[in-house]
């Protein structure tokens, strides 16, 4: 296994210049995350308009992979509905699970496809999917409100 | 039928030696622990020799491995006994998973579910093992709750009429064996989940004598906890099982605290990670984990029913032979209904202990005692007794070496 | 000094093989877990071929070979920590140890010396290992007594100035670790273990990190309770050792209960056996025990206090080149007195995880994260880390691996 | 290791006809130990006489060995001191543990002699012990009496 396939440009791009990384004022929805195996946390707001996210901001404290992660996230579910964006996230999880076997669909997924490598570390699996479950949290709480 | 104890058993090396000079080993001691197939022990070794790391703890190529034969162990087990992957703990012993259990309870507090105090109840059984009696006694004595217990009829068999008296609103726990360890009853469940059920009740199983010998599906038997031991189940010595609903291990607080089983921690308060990590404090028993893998895959290749089969015709035979013998009494079951291959007995004017070690002399291991069930072995007027339990490796020519000895042993003590 | 770290691989089968297409295995990581020779294997794989029965358990030839092979690693591990025979018990880890312990004293009833309540304290430090920290949390919750502890400084010491103020008449118990798996620290004991005796506190000791790099003697040391791991003690997974002196354990409630550790029961009562038999219920983790035997035989073999200086040069010589690198920051001691081989750091830009997953491409196994020591890493501001932790087959060119995987990291990640 | 060296004539003989295995009614100590290992029992009684033991009865369930063993020092140990006696059991447990390398002085330990063979089977020692144990114990209550 190459670690250029873990490690691809993409990601190494989100990790120095993340997306939508300085937490908004105003919210729908605030979580905190913990990965409790390494220790990264991430704080994540959540605004949405008729059932269509409208804002994902964040901070926290990670490795290139779940920055780079979480980066992409946010700047790939705005827009969406709740129902797309758990499709979405549905599809990246299972991306995620897949040991290598799959590459994800760039259509669905757009930048989210170059993590693709991860599946093939599972110890950095909870990293990839931090972001992910942070935002999953977020919209049902912001749905719920 | 293709199966053959004799084939069996050279499957285990520890049939390749002999007893007290030269004496062919016959092993009637299944009960207290169970030989070891080669593919336990290689399956232990691999380890050890080329992936040994510490799982859920490293991002290196080892912890990947360790991780992954660690966790494909959990899921092995888990389907043997018909679980979720996540519902099955990995503890030292069934000891420490039914310690575990009431431990886990007397943490709960007031509004959770598994909380006890005054007026709650406890059932368990006249014939339980002390692994599944002390703990009980020791958590109703923490919380103020009431041990109560089923009785044991005269010929060995849980007194069913109890029920209604017995599991009420006020009880909590129902804890039982399914197969006692000294008599080799298999208690009938269904009545006994039922009811507990039916009053809010959880059924904690110990399942040490009846998941190495019979097909055990938590599922199907509807109960809410189980607990079994890995080296009977002729996996390594220091892995047991503690299955619990996953609705249930969500609920029940955690035992042992330590790491990897947090979800954050600051130096006065810690939150818990979900199950089953929320009940494997530390750095796990790995080898021993995987190990157990490879001895249910080893049964399953075998297949559960065949065993079954198997020590059912032996009990049946043993049983008429030491029947035949007139100073022989059988302690347990004679009827081979819902009976297992644990079989004591006593031989009138001799003393097991005295029995035992004549037997050993012939190269035939038995055990002698109380059998950690001293409670039943007293209230059934028989302190001690001498115990044969059969397993797969287990022959004909096995139990007519038993009642060889049984004999020779009449004339040696004459 | 004949020490060579390179022969010393040779006995650990594990350095046969290669990591990530071919690569040498760089073994950094043994604080997590330490890699196992040979003779430790075989010792396993020797009780089950030929010796596997219960312990304690039979009067049969098996059984006694069993008893005599269990007894005498207990011989072993007492004699390697300078204890007496019946003063060291088998538990599955040094979690369990030291739940063990702290769920023994909330066993205590009133009048029993370990009672806690309401106005007694627990001492402990910022620096523990989680498995030293919560469980005394717990404790102190169940009781209703206080958690206090040592602050530790920014070099990463203890603060032991804060003694008069923390250990006080009300002090029941002092729960410290003897190395850091984080910092590599050594504590000090004799000052905090005088007035901890002073004011009547037992003293109970994570030795976790120390036991195995360095003679650790008991009595010497004069503590109360001291717990370890089998499996960072070039042992197997699945033991480990909780040491209590003869007088104290005598008085502590016994933790699991179960088969093997009573003196008598009946439906509704129990009491216990001497120790360690009060404290080992169910039919014990024979196998690692025994393992654990054939590790401590072979690290007497080759001696403590030539495995302590060769760490201690490896450290100094690792320690030097990590500081040679501008991004390098050290978390804990940088002079080596009072320092083990525990070396944790972090590089300016590169996140400990992205350092240790690039490390591992290269074959070199480290940990990152907070190393179960939350509460520190988060007080030193670096939630984490990543560690490498030296052991007698690591050598300078090992270290040298390392510092060219830290250079070849800042290139990639640059 | 042949059986006969465990099972001498002289302990089923005495297992078949032990004696003072009847509890006098009246006693200076009386004492109830119990092997928790297999389920042994014995109650003992005993009484002295200005630091002289007089009389040592017992009755209880064990094995061929417990039993020879209680019968052998329930008529060994009458009509000595207590430091005589003390001594001579210090002996008995000397020879128990010794592994098979010892046989036991016979001016000494008389019959008990019989039962050196119990030293190579460790897991019979306990039975042996249990009334030379029984017998310390009454003896410590009855000085302390
Ligand atoms: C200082 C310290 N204490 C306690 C532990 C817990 O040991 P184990 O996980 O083997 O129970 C460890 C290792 O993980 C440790 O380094
Ligand atoms: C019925 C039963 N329950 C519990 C136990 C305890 O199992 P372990 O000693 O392996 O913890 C045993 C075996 O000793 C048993 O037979």
């Amino acid at each position: 296994m190459n670690l250029d396939t873990l490690y691809q440009e993409v990601i190494l791009d989100h990790y120095k210049n993340p997306l939508n990384k300085k937490l908004s004022p105003t919210f729908d929805a605030q979580v905190h995350h913990i990965n409790p195996s390494c220790g990264d946390e991430i704080t994540l707001n959540l605004t949405a308009v008729d059932g269509v996210i409208t804002a994902i901001t964040w901070d926290g404290v990670g490795c290139s992979i779940s920055q780079a992660s979480v980066s992409i996230a946010s700047d790939l579910l705005v827009g969406k509905s709740f129902e797309q964006a758990e499709a979405i996230s549905d599809d990246f999880v299972e991306l995620m699970q897949s040991k290598g076997k799959k590459v994800g669909d760039e259509a669905v997924l757009e930048d989210a496809v170059a993590l693709a490598g991860v599946s093939q570390y599972p110890a950095r699996i909870k990293c990839a999917l931090l972001g992910w479950m942070a935002i999953k949290d977020a919209s049902i709480q912001a749905q719920t409100k | 039928m293709t199966f053959n104890p004799i084939e069996v058993r050279k499957d285990f090396p520890i049939f390749t030696r002999t007893i007290r000079d030269g004496k062919r080993l016959v092993y009637l001691d299944s009960g207290a622990t169970a030989q070891k197939p080669q593919s336990v022990i290689d399956a232990e070794v691999d380890f050890y020799r080329l992936h040994n790391a510490a799982a859920h703890r490293g991002a290196h190529q080892l912890a990947e491995e360790a991780t992954d034969l660690f966790e494909g162990a959990r899921a092995k087990v888990a389907a043997f006994i018909g679980a979720a992957v996540d519902e099955v703990v990995f503890t030292k012993s069934a000891t420490e998973s039914l310690n575990l259990v009431a431990y886990a309870m007397g943490n709960a507090p007031v509004g959770n579910r598994f909380h006890l105090s005054t007026g709650d109840e406890i059932v368990v059984s006249q014939m339980e093992h002390h692994a599944n009696l002390i703990p009980w006694q020791q958590l109703a004595a923490r919380t103020g709750a009431v041990l109560r217990w089923f009785d044991v009829t005269p010929e060995g068999r849980l007194d069913l009429s109890q029920i209604p008296q017995l599991i009420t609103d006020r009880t909590k726990v129902v804890a039982l064996t399914h197969q006692s360890n000294v008599l080799g009853t298999i208690n009938p469940l269904s009545e006994i989940v039922a009811a507990a059920h039916a009053v809010g009740a959880v059924v904690v199983l110990d399942a040490c004598q009846s998941v190495p010998h019979m097909k055990v599906d938590v599922t199907e038997l509807d109960i809410d906890f189980l607990a079994f031991s890995g080296h009977k189940t002729v996996g390594p010595t220091g892995v047991g099982v503690m299955w619990g609903r996953s609705a249930l291990l969500e609920e029940l607080p955690p035992f042992l605290t330590g790491g990897s089983m947090i979800a954050d921690v600051s130096m006065t308060t810690a939150t818990w990670a979900p199950a089953p990590a929320k009940f494997e404090a530390g750095v796990p028993n790995m080898a021993q984990a995987i190990g157990l893998g490879a001895a249910v895959d080893y049964l399953s290749a075998i297949g559960m029913d065949v065993i079954a089969q198997h020590e059912h015709a032996l009990t049946q035979d043993l049983l008429a032979k030491l029947l035949d013998i007139n100073e022989v009494a059988v302690v347990g079951p004679l009827n081979m209904g819902n009976r297992g291959g644990a079989i004591s007995f006593t031989v009138a004017g001799i003393h097991p202990h005295d029995l035992g070690q004549f037997l050993d002399s012939q190269g035939i291991a038995v055990r002698t005692g109380h059998h950690c069930a001293w409670p039943l072995t007293r209230s059934l007027g028989v302190p001690a007794t001498t115990r044969a339990s059969l397993y797969l490796y287990n022959s004909v020519e096995d139990n007519d070496a038993l009642i060889d000895g049984v004999k020779s042993a009449m004339r040696y003590f004459k």
